[in-house]
């Protein structure tokens, strides 16, 4: 059974407060969160020591947003979100080293050195989109898809508090309801987009509701077994061909915004701590485990050190992999279509002209 | 049998929807309405609303879903009632659809085409009338073509359909309603012409002139007078395709004329002139016996009335009269 | 007193049915509705003509609009609109004869030939904008800069029905209400997108409810006085400091979108004819004025006459104006602020500089 | 004095806000965060939050709300937080800010200001890498400049935010931390730099290299080393303004070493190079000894591993190698 505050509705029946998960699936689920945890927190360290470039977003206090999610859906079904893609990267079936990998900019990165951290794919997951904002239009697109093609499929498209603001994201709803498309709009509402708090930026922030025309659900995005209710009910709802649904899920980042933000300029280090010791998802679930009897405190345990085991691995042996060779052949690889390539490719100089084999 | 550009484009559209369910059309007044320029005449009629979508007036929005469709698998035609409607959208277009492989890692492809009028047409003024050819023609992960003849517009379309990357196609209002000549092989539905290939439309020896879309035929037009009057002998090279740039036929056409003009209606500064003259001169410096020289669309907002309008863009007698001094005729 | 069916409100309290309006007034916005009308018939017939080029948006039908705002309000408040401008680029102060002008490509155009059909400015007006929509983010500036300056002004906001889909609008909702700005949004709800009926084109054809958290008002916009009653309502609104407002004008287009479009494919002829013949923003002012004894059936068509006269009168001397010299120096003028040109700008050839004179 | 171009910005916009209350600065991040690479660090304490305001994340709307000021009359800073967020608004940067005192036949003038960083940074790939100085220097109606040195940032901002036509400042991430020494006019508060004028910043007479931004430094560095290794002296110029361009200083520099190379950091195709280029020899063909040639960024969106990314974009060492080429040094 669910909590009561799992939910709010926005012209929309509750989903059922009671879910039925296997002791199994929960400890999955557990086992999901703290290697997503670990992974970013991993990429944290390794960003410290100057090995990963760029930016770096984590989502250290939003793993039940990933985890749940793609513990409601299938394979077949699409995710996308923004830039701060690691563990949806990872729940889409990503390995901790390919991700890993990808960050410290090695041929075995998941975008085989290319994306970085903002730009991850994998089968049935759309990036990783550096762009606030526009993964929304394009996540219409893949719903879209999944009508065109007949496919009883939903599209899960994320975007923060920030991004929602986008015009695109209200064009994108438009089409949506028009079209009456299986997309399942999500707010991932951290309560700050880089420095600006929700409410400075949004002059509606029951993000469930900006939908308007569009049924909302507001889902606490801390327990990871919400979550999973949610959107196991919106799939639902969506493969009954009722349209689109905008859901929210409330969670909060404990970190910057990314690696160059410390995160304390703009609220205070108290609002962080009472978030981590009230409302954290690892341990909200972990307690849920032991009052149903689901694992001991030991087996959870050793739950946490195999994923860190896992992750230590993984990461060990993603610093070992090789960065890509920097040659003209790997620099011009997959600008378009292998075999659909212009002649040549122009480098920086008039005579660095790169000749594709036809 | 002869072709408007319209019917050209029309019958491209159709085929490509009849021979490819993935293959769907979308964009502002498409559908019911026909097209703003009647391009998708009938093609709702005979593929239905599934295939022919008429979208709400959200240039970014309806490029993010056809962006997404194609990322998902479908290969959208995605049509701008003009391309200066696109600068909404030209996020989407640029980042989503074509830098998306790349970023990737080469695993997610996406087979885009997004067609429609660029350039000025007539009495349309500033804000509808901007030639987008250069802008587009910088972005790597793009393949940029630009039709002028119905054949052109034909196999040009039809390949963008097919190829598996985004593609711009610009196309040119004035020129809808132009009738050409089109070829019995142009006429088959297995009609397509490759990207990156230039064609003599008119093969000279004393000057190359470089030009695409409408201006190739004023080109030709001027080259004829200059003929006629001089007799010089004005190779007209059609660029069909601005990305990639057939770099090969220019040189080869500069080695043998030893003089280089190029036309185009775009803004002078930035635009598509600039990058065929610097190519030549970097890569062909020795075959030149002259100054290289732009003929382009002034750097001026397009003003409504029309002896200004007149006077933004490159006409026939400009063409030819700047040829004339190029050749120091006049 | 106005009809009952004059306004309907989303949170917000209807304005009042009763409106003073001096029997002046009553004549002027009749007559006003009339030099509108002609104007448009006039461009219609010049279009056909063949002497006016490329697009011609006319707003037969929709004078009740343009002249209820401007009835409304005050010359400092601010107007901006789509490119179906030419009404109320007259209702700002422009002439009949600078406007056609304009349509003509005269140098005495309002644009001095420049703008067209689509672009015309005046004092306090600020086009005719030819991008569906950008307008109305545009329009929250000039509301931005009248509540930067600490002017009681408003800012009157102008798009139509298929335009109040553009994310930049949602986008400029937002912060209209964040900042409390005095932007009275307000969709002109002609039915019609060119081609695309309203519900072909809006998952919620409330255009006044659009502004979900911003409080709306429908008005009858083929009622002119409804229309002042309402905006004169929205300015003490937004001069109370209480933010902004969307407004619905429903109204209807006779004619085609543009001169090229017929306008009969994508809707009946009965439609069209009933609007007219039960609609008529002008026949039903008449109605009034004859009903409240303002004026007489005979005073009316004097009016009629005296605005016919007079439009014809500017439309002959429009015609009469020359078009602006075909020269560099015209050709070139107002790229840039006079003075702050570059030295020189190229036209179509290397040869075809001009240089300024500084 | 030392300032970096971070200080230099920040002076300019404290000095303009001071000036003149119709000068506001908008944007993301700019005001309670100091501003995403702190450029505007310091202003919301100064100048309050009616002068110094953050915006949404919506690049569309709060542009087209800053030109609405702008038209209005006031003179608003619109930062881009990256010059890649401003192709969702670029609509309104050309239709509704660059075309409107054209459109409106001279009666509606619109000062605004857009600046931010512009170009790739480290390890950002490809959304967040583009270079938009030839989109933008296209566009007739804008100005664009694009500083180097902690002076040119100060003297040109200023100068933007006092020109009353639109016009992009296009800055660069990876030189706002960078020391230059700022002498003691540019330290004054009526201290501007006019538009439309290159600086030589190092005199040469055998090769001219025209390039911009960040270039300069690099270039710089390489004419140093090409002294040194082969005693040859290379004039770098430093355009500052990207439209309008300094056709003049062009032409003199290479009236006196006969050799053009441009260095860019933008994509190849039409790229500002290929515009400095064909100006070059359209009217200074006569002048050049040998073919004037482009060093640019790769023809690749930004990969983000680092050996790729350096091969993506121009060096110090493929500058000096690459004239040392031109000039037949190797
Ligand atoms: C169009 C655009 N504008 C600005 C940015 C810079 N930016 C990156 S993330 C971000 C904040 C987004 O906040 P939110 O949507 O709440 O997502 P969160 O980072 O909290 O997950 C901003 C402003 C961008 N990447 N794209
Ligand atoms: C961004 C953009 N997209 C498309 C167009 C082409 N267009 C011009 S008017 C119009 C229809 C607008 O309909 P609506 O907003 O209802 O205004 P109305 O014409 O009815 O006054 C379209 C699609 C445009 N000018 N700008
Ligand atoms: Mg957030
Ligand atoms: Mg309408």
């Amino acid at each position: 059974t669910l909590s009561d505050e799992s939910f709010e509705t926005y012209e929309l029946d509750p989903p059922p407060y009671t879910l039925n998960v296997t002791k199994k699936e929960l400890k999955q689920m557990y086992y999901d969160m703290v290697v997503v945890r670990q992974m970013e927190m991993a990429a944290d360290r390794l960003y410290k020591e100057k090995k990963i470039r760029g930016f770096c977003h984590l989502s250290v206090g939003q793993e039940a947003v990933a985890v749940g999610i793609e513990h409601a859906i299938e394979r077949a079904d699409d995710v996308i979100t923004s830039y701060r893609c690691h563990g949806f990267a990872y729940m889409r079936g990503g390995t901790v080293r390919s991700i890993i990998g990808e960050l410290l900019g090695r041929r075995g990165g998941i975008a085989y050195g290319k994306g970085g951290s903002m730009h991850m794919f994998t089968k049935g997951f759309y990036g990783g989109n550096g762009i606030v904002g526009a993964q929304v239009a394009v996540g219409a697109g893949l719903a879209f898809a999944h009508k065109y093609t007949g496919r009883k499929n939903a599209s899960i498209i994320l975007y923060g508090d920030g991004a929602s603001n986008q015009g695109q994201v209200f064009e994108s709803f438009n089409m949506a309801k028009l079209w009456n498309l299986p997309a399942l709009f999500g707010c991932e509402n951290n309560k700050y987009g880089m420095g600006t708090s929700a409410a400075r930026s949004s002059a509606l922030t029951d993000y469930y509701k900006r939908g308007q025309y569009i049924p909302g659900l507001k889902v606490n995005g801390m327990d990871v077994l919400a979550v999973k209710a949610a959107v196991a009910y919106g799939k639902q709802w969506t493969n009954n061909d009722n349209g689109p649904l905008v859901l929210e899920y409330v969670t909060y980042r404990y970190g910057g915004h990314s690696m160059s933000d410390p995160g304390t300029t703009y609220r205070t280090r108290e609002e962080i701590q009472r978030m981590r010791s009230t409302n954290d998802p690892i341990a909200g679930l972990k307690q849920h485990i032991l009052e149903w009897g689901v694992a001991s405190e030991e087996e959870l345990k050793n739950l946490d050190k195999e994923a860190r085991a896992y992750v230590n691995e993984e990461v060990a042996a993603a610093e070992a992999m090789p960065p890509p060779e920097a040659n003209q052949q790997i620099l011009f690889e997959d600008i378009y279509v292998k075999g659909t390539e212009p002649d040549f490719i122009r480098g920086r100089t008039p005579d660095e002209l790169f000749y594709f084999k036809h | 049998k002869d072709y408007t550009v319209r019917d050209a484009l029309n019958e491209a559209l159709a085929e490509e929807l009849e021979a490819n369910d993935k293959v769907f059309v979308m964009g502002e007044e498409v559908a019911q309405y026909n097209g703003a320029y009647k391009v998708t005449k009938g093609l709702l009629d005979r593929f239905g609303d599934r295939r022919v979508i008429d979208t709400p007036i959200t240039e970014m929005g309806f490029t993010g879903l056809a962006v997404g469709a194609a990322l998902s698998g479908l290969h959208p035609v995605c049509e701008f009632m003009t391309f200066n409607f696109a600068m909404q959208s030209i996020d989407h277009i640029v980042n989503s659809a074509a830098k998306t492989l790349y970023m990737s890692g080469g695993i997610q492809p996406c087979n885009i085409t997004f067609r429609g009028p660029n350039g000025f047409a007539a009495g349309v003024a500033a804000q509808h009338s901007q030639d987008y050819s250069a802008w587009y023609g910088s972005v790597p992960g793009l393949k940029v073509v630009s039709p002028w003849s119905a054949e052109d517009a034909k196999g040009l379309l039809k390949a963008a359909i097919r190829d598996p990357n985004p593609v711009i196609v610009l196309e040119n209002e004035l020129m809808y309603g132009q009738v050409f000549p089109m070829s019995e092989a142009a006429q088959k539905d297995d009609f397509v012409i490759p990207f990156g290939k230039a064609k003599i439309e008119r093969a000279g020896s004393d000057l190359t002139i470089v030009t695409m879309s409408r201006c190739v035929g004023q080109s030709i037009v001027a080259a004829e007078a200059l003929k006629k009057k001089y007799g010089v002998e004005v190779e007209v090279l059609n660029l069909r395709s601005i990305k990639p740039l057939d770099l090969d036929a220019i040189l080869k056409s500069i080695k043998k004329t030893h003089r280089l003009m190029t036309v185009e209606s775009g803004f002078p500064s930035y635009g598509v002139g600039a990058e065929i003259v610097a190519l030549a001169v970097e890569y062909g410096f020795d075959f030149l016996d002259a100054p290289p020289q732009r003929v382009t669309g002034a750097d001026v907002p397009t003003p409504y009335a029309q002896g200004l309008e007149e006077m933004a863009f490159p006409t026939e007698s400009l063409i030819e009269n700047h040829a004339a001094k190029l050749l120091k005729l006049i």
